[in-house]
């Protein structure tokens, strides 16, 4: 490969401030309007995408945090069940899946949340039996509630 | 290097490596150096030291030493699915290309790119996928093109 | 510095531009290059213009040693090939006859000409014959209620060019091989990976080829849908069928549950009941996509290829078939 | 079922697996039965009395659902009827593909054979080497979960995986900026990465 012609064709154009935009145009090219060619445009660009990506990092754990509840709160409703009492009943009967494994659960294996659906209610009445006591009310306790004698 | 502006990839791994048997994905290694060149001598450290044993350790990996006059001495690994990949050893010392050198060898080969998830499945449910008409007992009306709903 | 900058510009970046700053020492300046942007815009330009240069084989670029490959390749397949046989198994014959062309083009005579190498011919044979038999015997084995089709469409995908050369690819297969053309024709590939397993087969026994089949292709089959491979144009008929002969009432399919049937995306299940009991439910978009799914369905859980069947155990290779080793040696004699 | 889960808890917080089986046509009649019964014990105490007695409002009634209240040792045979079916099931190995919850690398995984999982650390294992995870929580196939209280034992449940890959996560930037102090911090993360493909998932059949 012998270009004769080609080194008439490089000729100086000044200072090589080249490289430096390319590093940060590389990172604004698929910005829209002008700040995806225009350096100075794009610097405060990309700052900026720059700072989001570090921050979503983080809030990234918070919003799919929100999302596996939301999810768990639908399938648990179906079984009959608000998310807090399906929750606090599977802590308290020291079932320690967490809630992204639950909403998988809740999506892929409908039968095993079923069946953690139901244990969580056993656990339910039995918090219920407890302290109700056989259906009295505790010593000392008086309810407005008519005990129909 | 935003999520969006940089390309990204799925978890997975050459020809289901590990579930037979493990194949080291490296097949071969050259080391470029010079001979006497100042930012070379860690390489020529670890080609005196280090570079059988590794060679000996791994049978499947063919590691070619070649000199030539060179400033910038590198690695050229070359992984099983044909990927090739270019590490720089300049000015390293003899224990930062050993560790470089175990770790080109571990890795796959996959370009290194955001992964969107960490976990592959290949069979995501078991007892099947949940749709609205897993939990609902069957219905006893008559089912029909003719009525839009089902209850 | 003017004859540096042609210099540098006109030879490509490698191995010339080292000898380039060698020779022009007396010239080398210690700025900032300047001349590279430019350059590097003329090269991109002129790549553009060119497209992307043909691909080189590998044993053509520096750093090839071809035993030290082989010997490597067996190693890291943990297999003990016999050196002889695993060069063998590369060696194509439409590579001897490009070669033995070149060489009386160059102007030897033909005796001496000639190469003496053998080529795979028999060991693609082999190999075919092995992997065929083995994977067989092994579906069977397996998948007992698989009817032969379905084993013939299973076996056929799996010894099948596109499967075979994806494994090839990524086992470096192709590296080593010797054909005429580069890149490898598909054909040749799968040729030459069959030639591989031929010679392992001659090497260290067919038990251990059949591990080596167990390993790379059987594992391709890992998250695959039965009718992915075997295109069944008419499931309801093949459902019947199986069911005939096995003896069981004839199927019959009911609408068990629709939404939506007045919109866009209607939804229906229908169910296939036999002998009034659920034989598989299947959904769809209309009532005939629903029936042909749930036919589908349980076509699936007739053969045990269901989704959720006991995984292959890849793990252990302490029990072989015994069948594919009688095979294999009846095969070899 | 549902009967099952609901009587014998007192014995079953003892245990440290949990078993629950799902066979499907079992389970809707239980509900079926045992729902109502205890709806009519408790209205046909309350409707003794003509009705016109006291009217029904919502004080009537607890505020908190009913309770039903189910015999305890109808309740530990059932429990052993269906710890003796899964014993069964999983030593005639009539179960499918399972899955397990294992808790590895401070993170619950689902996982089932031949699955890849990212770990986000390196591990102290090199490429190739099996290794066994043994904090599972969870057990599942199509026909019945064993559910840990908070883990399996380890001689019920056996999860192995190989590591298969060591490498590197790509290069994130990390990026602090503070408008108008002139305050800008700027730096490449890159941290060590693992990948293991889980091999199997057996279960022994000694559950209690």
């Amino acid at each position: 490969m012998v270009f004769l012609t080609l080194s008439c064709w490089i000729r100086n154009r000044g200072p090589d401030r080249y490289w430096k935009v390319q590093e940060v145009l590389k990172n604004a090219r698929h910005f829209r309007g002008r700040k995806n060619r225009c350096y100075s445009l794009a610097v405060r660009a990309v700052r900026r995408a720059f700072v989001y990506a570090t921050k979503a990092r983080k809030a990234k754990r918070r919003s799919m945090r929100t999302l596996w509840i939301s999810r768990i709160a639908a399938a648990s409703r179906e079984h009959g069940m608000k998310y807090p009492v399906l929750i606090s009943n599977l802590v308290k009967s020291s079932v320690q899946v967490n809630r992204r494994v639950l909403s998988d659960l809740a999506v892929t294996e409908p039968r095993s949340f079923l069946s953690l659906a139901k244990l969580a209610r056993a656990r339910q009445q039995e918090g219920f039996c407890a302290a109700l006591g056989n259906g009295k009310e505790p010593p000392g306790v008086f309810s407005r509630i008519v005990q129909l004698q | 290097m935003t999520a969006r502006g940089t390309p990204s990839r799925f978890l997975k791994n050459v020809l289901q490596n590990g579930v037979g048997r493990y194949v080291c994905q490296l097949k071969r290694m050259s080391l470029i150096f010079s001979k006497n060149g100042q930012s070379s001598l860690g390489a020529r450290n670890f080609i005196e030291e280090g570079v059988v044993d590794f060679a000996k350790k791994n049978p499947g990996t063919v590691v070619y030493v070649s000199p030539q006059p060179c400033r910038i001495p590198k690695i050229v690994a070359e992984y099983l699915n044909g990927s090739v990949r270019e590490e720089i050893i300049t000015n390293k010392t003899k224990q930062e290309i050993s560790e470089l050198v175990t770790k080109l060898s571990d890795q796959s080969g996959l370009d290194i790119i955001r992964i969107r998830k960490p976990f592959h499945t290949n069979s995501p449910s078991i007892q099947g996928q949940w749709h609205p008409f897993v939990n609902r007992p069957p219905s006893t009306d008559p089912i029909g093109p003719q009525k839009s709903q089902n209850q | 510095m003017a004859s540096g900058i042609a210099g540098r510009g006109v030879l490509t970046l490698g191995i010339h531009y080292q000898h380039v700053c060698r020779t022009v020492l007396l010239t080398q300046t210690r700025e900032k290059k300047r001349w590279m942007k430019a350059y590097t815009l003329l090269m991109a330009r002129l790549r553009k213009v060119e497209g992307p240069p043909p691909p080189k084989p590998r044993s053509q670029q520096p750093n090839w040693d071809y035993h030290a490959e082989v010997e490597a390749f067996s190693a890291r397949l943990q297999e003990k090939f016999s050196v002889d046989l695993l060069k063998t198994a590369f060696v194509n014959p439409c590579y001897i006859r490009s070669e033995e062309e070149r060489r009386s083009m160059l102007g030897l005579d033909s005796n001496v000409a000639a190469l003496n190498l053998k080529d795979n011919i028999e060991l693609q044979k082999q190999g075919l014959e092995f992997t065929r038999g083995f994977l067989t015997d092994w579906c069977k084995g397996s998948y007992p209620s698989l009817p032969e089709e379905g084993v013939a469409a299973v076996v056929g995908h799996l010894t099948g060019s596109e499967v075979m050369c994806y494994v090839a690819r990524n086992l470096a297969v192709e590296d080593l091989t010797m054909s005429a053309e580069f890149p490898v024709p598909d054909d040749v590939l799968h040729g030459t990976f069959c030639a591989v397993i031929g010679a392992l087969c001659e090497s260290s026994g067919p038990e251990r080829a059949g591990l080596f089949i167990r390993d790379f292709l059987i594992t391709q089959l890992i998250g695959k849908d039965l009718f992915d491979m075997w295109t069944v144009v008419n499931p309801m008929g093949l459902l019947v069928e199986e069911l005939t002969r096995r003896g069981v009432a004839l199927p019959e399919p009911r609408l068990i549950r629709s939404a939506g049937a007045s919109t866009v995306l209607p939804l229906y299940f229908v169910g296939l009941y036999c002998d009034k009991r659920l034989l598989a439910e299947g959904p769809g978009e209309t009532v005939l996509a629903a029936e042909e799914e749930a036919a589908r369905v349980a076509l699936r859980k007739l053969y045990g290829y269901t989704e959720n069947r006991r995984p292959q155990d890849f793990s252990a290779p302490r029990q072989q078939p015994p069948a594919p080793a009688t095979q294999a040696l009846s095969s070899s004699s | 079922m549902a009967v099952t889960l609901q009587g014998s808890l007192v014995e079953i917080l003892r245990k440290c697996s949990r078993l629950s089986s799902h066979l499907r046509i079992p389970v809707t009649k239980q509900i079926g039965s045992s729902f109502p019964v205890t709806a009519r014990y408790q209205s046909s105490k309350s409707i003794a009395y003509p009705s016109s007695y006291i009217p029904e409002t919502s004080l009537s009634r607890p505020p908190w659902p009913e309770v039903s209240i189910v015999d305890p040792e109808e309740e530990a045979k059932q429990h052993q009827a269906i710890v003796k079916k899964v014993n069964n099931l999983l030593e005639n190995g009539e179960y499918g593909r399972l899955f397990a919850v294992v808790h590895f690398a401070s993170r619950q995984w689902k996982v089932t054979n031949e699955d890849l999982i990212l770990i986000e650390n390196h591990i102290d294992a090199e490429c190739g080497e099996r290794i066994r995870l043994e904090k599972v929580l969870l057990v599942g196939g199509e026909a019945f979960t064993l559910i840990g209280r908070p883990l399996l034992g380890r001689d019920l449940v056996r999860v192995e995986a190989t590591v298969i890959e060591k490498t590197e996560s790509w290069p994130m930037v990390h990026m602090r900026f503070w408008k108008r102090h002139r305050y800008q911090r700027k730096r490449i993360i890159i941290q060590p990465q693992t990948v293991l493909r889980i091999n199997t998932i057996e279960v022994a059949p000694r559950l209690t």
